[in-house]
């Protein structure tokens, strides 16, 4: 990484202690308190998957049970153990039961935590090495096939059916993309329950299923051996499942996953403390399979304006980073975003995304930052637009970006068809290659415009770190800080998913990411 | 010149009806492939078909520029294109009509419908800060405006619409793939029709690929598409509510 | 599984029929203007589409983007695409092809013809140097040439390849507008028929919209588009040239 | 202009001093000759204009009947003020006399040269008094009509018919563009004469005719007073008419023409003799008139590599505008020619490009420098080229050029289509004002990429002007120095067009534009 700009460090220290600050405040809100999607991701760790016959996921059927019968509190893993001893199957032969209306778990005699932890501790073995060998496997393919330079290539395939999908990311992948996300269908960031099984229609998106990631992830191993390549596989956690989409896409080898701490608050009205808890044990199951991260900071710039709200970007950036360190994440799974978002009709316009980039670049020089492509001021003009993808490739490769999102030219149109996708991969390969090792040639003039507004930027980001460590995380949203968006503490979606712990309340899962992560 | 009873596309001379044409065919990239996107090029009325550029994209993909000219004109002559036919008026002539003409506040409720979570079209028209210079309804002295924001079901905006004895409801679909904007809003007029409540609102539905055409077909009653500003939206709903009123009247 | 009989352009759903057309209209750009152009998509058998660009371009000129759903499909099955028959061979075999098999050494002229200045292509081919890592024809051994280079009248060319009695005769023709390659070398073979010459030689077109069936249609005796190396051509007269002499020794 | 390089004035010093020698062999072997073209520029100079019975222009006629009757080495000038003298008819209605065979110029009784100069003087006063004005109007209406921010915006148009390209011209006026160049048709620069009237059937083209300037001057004047901004008009003086051509731009208003002093020799197969004698001509009626040159290096790179011969283009330069200078040309009128043409799949071709134009910039820093897009790479991938010329545009105003030839996505394909050259207007608009002042914001490491490459190019260039100093450029492009094209100084079209002066020969036009240009 090249420090093409000056960093006042008195600045940065600033904004870190105030993060860190900001971040103490909202874990120790926190500490005491799990929620449903918690306890589904923690039942799916120990082995629950699969449907009833009314096509209820299983892990809602447990989960659901117990919060009827009010004994939520105490947690799954003690409800599972206890019926373990007392049934002697296994916790997915329960759940399945449960489905059967074959008896309430609750009402079992009830043991004490030692026999409970005792009875599952197989189980929890088993499955934490199945995540194991998973993220061994990753490693090994990794060395295999190494990956290409960077900016890597990042793109999308949303066709709503999962075969589908996997034509166009196998395509993708020989034209050059080393990273396939599949995004997910509109409406699913809302159910709170994960589907089942592989999907065939979607709006916008396939929906994240564990079997659609299996599918997608053996495309893609055909891919890589074929390519030469690893190639990465992302989908989605955020939403009202965060937990247990990390837990499925950590069985299922996926690379890196969209998580951010504050983007189901702001973007879909969950509730506040419903997100903070499951973002945080979200993300420690994250850490653990060596999963990278995608924050979502470039959703602001979709409602803010890229140049005024530049710095709420940064501020964003340095509370998810820190957030992400608190759940045990090394700084190098923790991919920060951000995005090339000015209005392309301003002068000097590409100056100030080099600034910004720059910016991101240098706070954050061992973060794979993910850089997002223009998508606002898209419009049906596909050759404008193709040329505005460019522009966006050139900044990445000119200020060291980690990970590049590809624009499609038909972004404002619909989502990418298997030309689209090509010819972005074309775009963004000429562009680093041709340009390769322009970061090495330049300095910023040293009182220029990028290196001022570089400075501004950083200076508002400071001030408004500060304040909200003055005011706290939750009040500040509240406030409207970011995205100009402004979410109650107590609304929202989920909030009646949010428990305190009550006595007998284990996570043993959690207790061995900590353990593994070094959390305190 | 140009004779508009019969025009064609053109490159660098009149009627040349020259095109550029693009897609992709589930076949590898060669000879054959581009012969076929010649021959639906051929199909298409499309002649002296050049097949400039062809691009293997793996997996039995290739993708095809090609240009030609096309054989078909049109009648410019006969184009009719349906538009909102209330006359535009500013943010003042507005609020001045709605008193004058109206003689109370009007009432409005909007919402993005179904799964689609795009708000910043809607909340162009309804929110106070409006777009591109223009204030949003909101600001109107004369309007009360429900934004109930993204994600809404359709049940959840006639309730709302009801309760606040709406004058008109604002629908926005931005999400259009699958066609899913269509199913949305096609579902929207039929539980206002069963609920026997069509006739109660001005219903005016917003977004990228929505067009008056569009919306009249579905049976709601205006539809704005791309580069609609808050003004346009509310004359619109002004004038209607006179004219409605005007009719209840007599 | 794609049907070969039936293949439709493709987005992102086998058989989606998805396309996009780009064109301008001598409209000023407006709703009439996106409409005309609707109108013309419909034309063209494209269905559901959508309008997603238009440009006003001044002097009542409009550009316009449009995707949609072609409804047509093609048999590939039926596919047949004229090509050069003869098998391709490397520098070494081509020599050692005409050594044996014709015995003396070939003589070939190639020229630029008409107004064409264009010699890169022909000079790709023809010169030492060659193209895209392959010698050209004046670097074989069994091969002589004469490069007359650009603007070469027809009448000019004939002259040479009588002169040095040549047995291939390679034309090259880059400016395609109002289709002057084709009146050109339409022209070089009328001389050609007109002075009973025409099967004295072997008669080669190449350009970037020159194809064999194009070469074909004009009367010639083989094509070469965009991508031809040296040895292509060369194995092509080496054949046809050992062909001819079989016939004659008959 | 900003130096964001370093120039080694050692080696500068040493290829100015190289190409003047150049300069003074070429001059020194041209001073005592003419050519048909001299002659029938200064027939168009003194009046003469139309086409005979036959349809042949009206100069030919003329200086065609003295060449059979073997005395043009006297030059037009002494036999139509001869003729005037004993017919009392201007210099027009003698040459429709000869086109009707009235009678043969040189059978006149021969007067002395004061009395043939005096007979003549009003015609030629008038005739300059008609270049003045028309320099005159130019002046006025750019005071009145102020150009935009440079890289000024070039486009050609290139129907064939002419009144189609000033509906092009126009639109294109509209989207922007600053200046109009009108191709000419494929064949024209290998006529001996010049076609006559409005013409309407040209290939990849329209005919350089005097009424086709005078009709697309009067189509740009009104767009002038539409859009706000004097729209500039070009043409093509290279040629076997590079004189008459550059006449017949005087008197119509053209505000540049293409002008080489090689091209036509290496690209045309012109005779050298006549082509340097005409350059030296027609030069200086541009510079009396205030025309700007385009000087065509570019066309280098179609035929050779841009890389490799990257200096090639540069030692060209130095003889061009030397060339020029000789011809009275101050340097605000020489526009040297360069191109954007580097292998686009080259890793870091971006960086080499930025070091030739940002080397170009800085040599020639008063030149009016005219920036050539990507042809050679461009293919009918129409999206990829848009592209490519969206990076050319952006190494244009990084390295500040003067003068941006837009290049167009369809390139490859045909001459542009309306809505071609809109978008192409539309790219540059987008990237010239997105990046306006990036040339302002950096400067290029000292011993990085880009300035090595540039110390190379200027190295290599000072190598060759020297060598050329040597054997002389007659000699050097014999041996295939430029574009790696050889040409005899015998051969060549158009070499028995050349002659040496005669005892009585007198050109006063170059007398006076000499005076005017201070040439010695
Ligand atoms: C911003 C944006 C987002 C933001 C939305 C933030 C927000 N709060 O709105 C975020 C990042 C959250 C987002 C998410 C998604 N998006 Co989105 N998004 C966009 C984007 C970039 C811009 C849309 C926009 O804001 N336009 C600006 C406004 C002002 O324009 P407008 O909506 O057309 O509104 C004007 C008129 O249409 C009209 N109008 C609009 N509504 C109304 C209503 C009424 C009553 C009236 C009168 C007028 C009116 O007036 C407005 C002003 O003139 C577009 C791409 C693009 N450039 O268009 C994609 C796009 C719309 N998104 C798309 C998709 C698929 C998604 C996702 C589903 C992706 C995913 N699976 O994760 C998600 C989920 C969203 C959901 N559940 O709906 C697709 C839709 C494809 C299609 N044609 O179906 C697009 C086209 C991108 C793409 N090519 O894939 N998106
Ligand atoms: C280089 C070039 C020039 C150079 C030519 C230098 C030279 N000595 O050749 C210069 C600058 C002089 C030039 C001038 C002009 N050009 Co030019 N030029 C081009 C350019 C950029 C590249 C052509 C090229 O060299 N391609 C590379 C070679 C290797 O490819 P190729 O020719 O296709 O050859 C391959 C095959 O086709 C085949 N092949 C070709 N010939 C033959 C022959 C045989 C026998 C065989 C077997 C195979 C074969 O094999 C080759 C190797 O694979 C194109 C645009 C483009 N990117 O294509 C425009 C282009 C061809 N030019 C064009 C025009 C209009 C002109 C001018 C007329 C403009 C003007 N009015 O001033 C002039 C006049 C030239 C004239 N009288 O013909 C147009 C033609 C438009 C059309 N479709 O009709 C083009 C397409 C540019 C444009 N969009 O306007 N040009
Ligand atoms: C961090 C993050 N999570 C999730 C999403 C997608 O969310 P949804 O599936 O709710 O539309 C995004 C949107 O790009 C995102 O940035
Ligand atoms: C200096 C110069 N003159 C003339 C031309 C065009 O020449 P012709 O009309 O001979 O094709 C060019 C080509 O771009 C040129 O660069």
């Amino acid at each position: 990484m090249n420090e093409l700009i000056k960093i006042d460090n008195a600045l940065l220290s600033r904004c870190r202690t105030a993060a860190g600050c900001i971040a103490d405040k909202v874990v120790d809100s926190i500490k005491d308190k799990t929620t449903t999607s918690v306890e589904r991701s923690v039942a799916r760790l120990m082995g629950i998957d699969g449907v009833d016959g009314q096509g209820v996921p299983l892990p809602n059927v447990l989960v659901d049970q117990i919060t009827k019968c009010g004994k939520l509190e105490d947690g799954v893993f003690y409800w599972i153990g206890n019926a373990m001893i007392e049934t002697g199957k296994t916790p997915r032969e329960i759940a399945l039961a449960i489905g059967n209306g074959d008896f309430l778990i609750t009402d079992f005699p009830e043991y004490t935590m030692e026999e409970i932890s005792e009875a599952a501790e197989s189980v929890v073995r088993d499955n934490i090495t199945l995540l194991d060998e998973s993220a061994e496997e990753r490693k090994e393919r990794q060395t295999q096939y190494p990956k290409g330079p960077s900016p890597l290539l990042y793109v999308i395939v949303a066709t709503g059916n999962i075969y589908e999908d996997t034509v166009q990311a196998r395509a993708a992948a020989k034209q050059g993309a080393d990273i396939i996300a599949v995004i997910r269908s509109t409406a699913q960031s809302l159910l709170d329950y994960v589907p089942f099984g592989p999907t065939t229609e979607g709006f916008g998106g396939t929906y994240a299923t564990q079997e659609n990631f299996r599918i997608m992830r053996e495309a893609l191993d055909e891919a890589t051996e074929e390519t030469g390549r690893y190639i990465q596989l992302v989908n989605y956690a955020s939403g009202l499942c965060m937990p247990e989409i990390a837990v499925m896409g950590a069985i299922e080898r996926l690379d890196m996953m969209l998580n951010d701490a504050m983007y189901g608050i702001l973007f879909r009205d969950i509730n506040m403390n419903r997100t903070f808890i499951d973002q945080y044990f979200s993300r420690m199951i994250n850490a653990y399979s060596g999963i990278t991260i995608n924050t979502g900071e470039d959703n602001y710039l979709t409602t803010a304006d890229a140049v005024e709200e530049g710095h709420t970007v940064v501020a964003s950036q340095f509370i998810n980073e820190v957030l992400a360190l608190r759940s045990g994440m090394p700084r190098k799974l923790i991919g920060l975003g951000h995005a090339f978002e000015i209005n392309p009709d301003r002068e000097d316009g590409f100056l100030m995304e080099i600034a910004q980039a720059q910016l991101v670049r240098q706070l954050f020089p061992e973060s794979p930052v993910k850089y997002m492509p223009p998508t606002k001021y898209m419009t049906g003009n596909i050759f404008k637009g193709h040329l505005m993808d460019g522009m966006f490739n050139l900044a990445s490769v000119m200020t060291g970006q980690s990970i590049q999102l590809l624009g499609m030219m038909t972004e404002a149109v619909h989502t990418p068809f298997i030309q689209d996708r090509a010819l972005s991969i074309e775009n963004a390969r000429y562009v680093f290659n041709n340009a390769r090792h322009l970061q090495d040639e330049i300095v910023f003039r040293p009182s220029g415009m990028i290196q001022r507004r570089a400075d501004d930027v950083l200076k508002e980001t400071t001030a408004m770190l500060e304040a909200i460590a003055e005011q706290g995380l939750m009040k500040a949203i509240e406030d409207g800080m970011f995205a100009a968006i402004s979410r109650p503490v107590d609304g929202g979606k989920g909030a009646d998913g949010v428990l305190t712990k009550g006595q007998h309340y284990r996570n043993p899962f959690m207790d061995i990411f900590k353990e593994k992560l070094g959390i305190s | 010149m140009t004779d508009r009873t019969a025009v064609r596309p053109y490159g660098d001379t009149l009627n040349d009806g020259m095109i550029q044409v693009s897609f992709s065919l589930p076949l590898e990239a060669g000879p054959e492939a581009q012969e076929a996107a010649k021959r639906l090029a051929g199909e298409m009325g499309i002649q002296e078909v050049s097949a400039v550029s062809v691009h293997d994209m793996g997996e039995g993909f290739s993708f095809h520029i090609l240009y030609g000219k096309c054989k078909y004109s049109v009648d410019a002559t006969r184009i009719r294109v349906a538009k909102v036919e209330t006359k535009a008026m500013t943010y003042y002539e507005i609020n001045a009509f709605i008193k004058e003409r109206i003689g109370r506040r009007l009432n409005v409720v909007g919402a993005c419908t179904g799964s689609d979570a795009h708000t910043v079209g809607l909340d162009a028209i309804m929110n106070m800060k409006g777009y591109a210079g223009e204030y949003g309804l909101e600001r109107y002295p004369e309007i009360d405006t429900w934004n109930l924001g993204s994600q809404v079901p359709n049940e959840e905006l006639i309730r709302k619409a009801v309760e606040v004895d709406a004058d008109a409801i604002l629908v926005s679909q931005v999400v259009t793939q699958k066609e899913i904007h269509v199913r949305n809003l096609t579902q929207l007029v039929e539980l206002l029709e069963a609920e026997n409540l069509r006739d109660e609102f001005i219903l005016v539905a917003g977004g990228p690929r929505i067009s008056h055409e569009l919306a009249l077909e579905i049976g709601l009653d205006a539809g704005f598409g791309p580069g609609t500003l808050p003004p346009d939206v509310a004359s619109y709903v002004a004038q209607m509510v006179a004219d409605k009123a005007g009719k209840d009247a007599r």
